[in-house]
């Protein structure tokens, strides 16, 4: 009875989703259900709440999310180079090298605006 | 294991799924999602034409790790395109963005 | 009645449900590196982390459930169990359980390709590595839908704070890490282990151990980087609207994460279930994690918060700064030939 | 058991997909996509390129999907809700006239035109290390233009998003 892996990941997730989602229901079908305007409130350190929960915050750090969709992709070809490292013949590892150093001009831009606060 | 050509119609199905919205949809965001599934259908196609040849050819997957990276950045700018959009003429409906003006 | 003559009789069935339990397979999931271990492990955390925070405020912590409290959190979880699940008003009530139940599903599955002994692991997976960081990426999105979902200004700026903390140091985490990967050659977990008989990748990596724990801190949302939760500012930061028994996941999910990370810099930093003395190879395991998860638990009770914009800023710079400098580090190894103590 | 998986991933892709387009809510439609696209790694996971479906995770859900969200969030209005306008029936059949064409279209000459080479190995893994090795030797150059790309995403995307004084049309600043 030899499973692949990826079969046991997914035997393991579904047995986990077997023992947690009992528990949702059970908690759901145990609670109350009444509704009440001052229950159902979001908690606002007490106070009545106010306004829109959902408002346009922190545009102030969208350089680093721009910055980590770049890195995540820099990474994952970064894995592959540091795999091949010692198979590769010398010179062509530090193609790679190459790879980096074009990133680091838009980099230190992206820092540099998200130092910016005035122009979020 | 399937035959090659159910691999081939699922990335169809999903090309075609793409262009449907592409065709019909007119929120910007959405039109992004059609462009994701099209590239994804076609990078399905890239693996499974490479694990079906003979011996398997490791160039489907290397341009599929380009391919990926691709559609990402296209993404972030699509994204930043959408917002100035936003911020500008205060819709993301596609119809209302025909006017060249900054 | 002529179709019934295949079927399996009752004490076929009942033999094959007792090989199945009994497989190794089947224990290896259920009970040692699978559900139980993390399971409980996680419960003993939350008591751990009570405790050891109480020692060092000069309080004494859980006292009464069973022996030092140890019984506290069967207290907790049965508690939250029969708690009303209250979800606020324009909350998306069905969304926050889904996220709820995919936190825990998220945070458990990296134990799938952690080796807690030799051969002592659920799926042997030749891409271990990028199998568990590819796993821990799913969690921003999870938590800024929680923060969406709640409708609530404390849940939402929680989410938002955790999500750019996560991925800001996600990047420094990775690439901590892959001097590791290009000192052994794989990205086998368990191979990863045995290339460290010799020597223990926190010598040649030592600026690579220090760049990961900092950022395991930082993605586990600790003090000092525990901002999308800083209680005296944000409450309970993306958890406050969550409740009862969804309250319940997402805690679990923490700590769950919390043994799991920890677990994951023994794997690649201290040596895995490798250790000096002829003890069982899990126990060693085991006894390293629960040190790893102590000192984390222990710098939460005597560090300070930073700032968030500074903590950013520094995760850009500083850290990111110092992955690519054990790069370097592990290149000058390999050219100088030292490699070959940490070959497999 | 590998068919049982394709049907189920395949189902999950395209299902997931086709709610991603037409959910009512813009949040509900972008978790639609990140199941589809984590559907397709499965996919590639089937034909044995687990690198690649691990990368796919990563970028794809961890991160695009992240960006999505995150835009999505910041284009908001009225109560979370994006207004969308009503989109006429006339053009949600021509959309599917038209992708149902050109997807039989594609699919039949794809089918068609496919080389199948039926010896192709039972079960296949991709060397790792190979992969490594071709990407940085025998795709060097477009290496160096993905680098040049991404620098050129994060100038344009960062350009893009930035708020300019000038542009205001207050006029007032500066």
């Amino acid at each position: 009875m030899a499973f692949d892996s990826w079969t046991l990941m997914l035997i393991f997730e579904f047995l986990l989703f077997l023992g947690i989602f009992p528990l949702l229901i059970f908690g759901w079908l145990m609670s109350a259900k009444g509704r009440n305007a001052i229950r159902d409130a979001p908690f606002e350190s007490g106070q009545t709440h106010l306004g829109e929960a959902r408002q346009r915050y922190m545009m102030q750090y969208y350089p680093y999310l721009i910055m980590f969709v770049v890195f995540d992709v820099v990474a994952m070809f970064l894995f592959t180079w540091g795999l091949a490292f010692t198979a590769l013949p010398f010179a062509q590892d530090f193609l790679f090298l190459v790879f980096l150093v074009i990133l680091v001009a838009p980099l230190g831009y992206a820092l540099y605006l998200s130092g910016k606060t005035e122009v979020w | 294991m399937e035959p090659l050509s159910s691999y081939l119609i699922v990335s169809s199905a999903l090309l075609g799924i793409g262009i449907y919205g592409l065709v019909s949809k007119r929120n910007a965001i959405r039109l992004l999602f059609s462009v994701e599934l099209i590239v994804n259908a076609a990078n399905i196609n890239f693996v499974a034409f490479a694990r079906y040849s003979n011996p398997p050819i490791l160039s489907g997957w290397d341009i599929v790790f380009y391919s990926v990276a691709a559609a990402a950045m296209e993404a972030t700018v699509g994204l930043a395109l959408i917002l100035v959009a936003f911020r500008l003429n205060g819709t993301i409906d596609v119809r209302r963005l025909n006017r060249l003006r900054g | 009645m002529k179709r019934l003559q295949g079927l399996p009789t009752f004490q076929e069935l009942v033999s094959l449900a007792v090989r199945i339990i009994t497989s190794r397979t089947f224990l290896e999931i259920v009970v040692f590196p699978g559900l139980l271990n993390i399971l409980l492990s996680a419960a003993l955390l939350t008591w751990l982390e009570r405790k050891v925070i109480a020692r060092v405020q000069l309080r004494i912590g859980p006292l009464y459930a069973g022996m030092w409290g140890i019984l506290q959190p069967i207290a907790d979880g049965v508690k939250l169990m029969f708690k009303e699940m209250i979800f606020p008003e324009l909350a998306d009530a069905k969304l926050l359980m889904l996220c709820a139940l995919s936190l825990m599903l998220i945070a458990a599955a990296p134990v799938v390709a952690i080796p807690f002994g030799d051969g002592l692991v659920i799926a042997n997976m030749d891409i271990g590595l990028i199998y568990v960081f590819a796993v821990i990426s799913l969690f921003p999105s999870v938590i800024l839908l929680i923060g969406w979902g709640s409708n609530s200004k404390f849940s939402f700026l929680g989410g938002l704070r955790s999500l750019f903390q996560q991925v800001s140091y996600e990047i420094p985490m990775w690439l901590s890490v892959l001097g590791i990967v290009m000192l052994t050659g794989t990205l086998n977990l368990s191979q990863i282990v045995k290339a460290q008989q010799n020597v223990w990748f926190a010598l040649p990596q030592v600026l690579g151990f220090v760049v990961f724990f900092t950022a395991v801190l930082a993605e586990l949302e600790r003090i000092p980087f525990d901002l999308p939760e800083a209680e005296t500012e944000l409450v309970m930061g993306w958890m406050t609207e969550l409740s009862g028994v969804a309250f319940m996941l997402g805690f679990l999910a923490m700590y769950t994460k919390l043994y799991l990370m920890s677990a994951l810099i023994t794997t690649l930093f201290l040596g895995g279930w490798l250790g000096p003395f002829t003890v069982p190879q899990p126990v060693w395991f085991v006894l390293k994690t629960f040190v790893v998860a102590s000192i984390i638990v222990i710098i939460r009770g005597s560090f300070p918060r930073v700032r968030v914009d500074l903590l950013l800023k520094a995760g850009w710079t500083r850290l990111l700064l110092l992955a690519l400098a054990n790069i370097f580090v592990t290149v000058v190894l390999i050219l100088l030939g030292l490699d070959w103590v940490w070959r497999v | 058991m590998p068919d049982i998986a394709f049907l189920a991933l395949s189902g999950l892709v395209i299902a997931s997909a086709i709610f991603a387009l037409e959910a009512k809510e813009l949040i509900y439609g972008a978790v639609g996509l990140a199941f589809s696209l984590i559907g397709v790694a499965g996919l590639f996971v089937l034909l044995g390129a687990e690198y690649l479906a691990m990368f796919q995770v990563a970028v794809y859900v961890g991160a695009v999907v992240v960006l999505i969200l995150f835009t999505i969030m910041l284009v908001q209005r009225e109560s979370g809700r994006i207004v969308e306008e009503e989109e006429p029936g006339r053009l949600g059949r021509a959309g599917v006239l038209v992708a149902g064409l050109v997807a039989l279209a594609v699919a039949g000459a794809v089918i068609i035109l496919a080389p199948v080479s039926p010896e192709a190995p039972e079960s296949y893994r991709v060397p790792l290390r190979e992969l490594g090795v071709s990407l940085a030797s025998s795709y060097a150059v477009a290496l160096v233009i993905l680098g040049l790309l991404i620098g050129a995403t994060v100038l344009g995307g960062l350009t893009l998003a930035k708020i300019d004084r000038e542009e205001k049309p207050s006029g007032t600043a500066q």
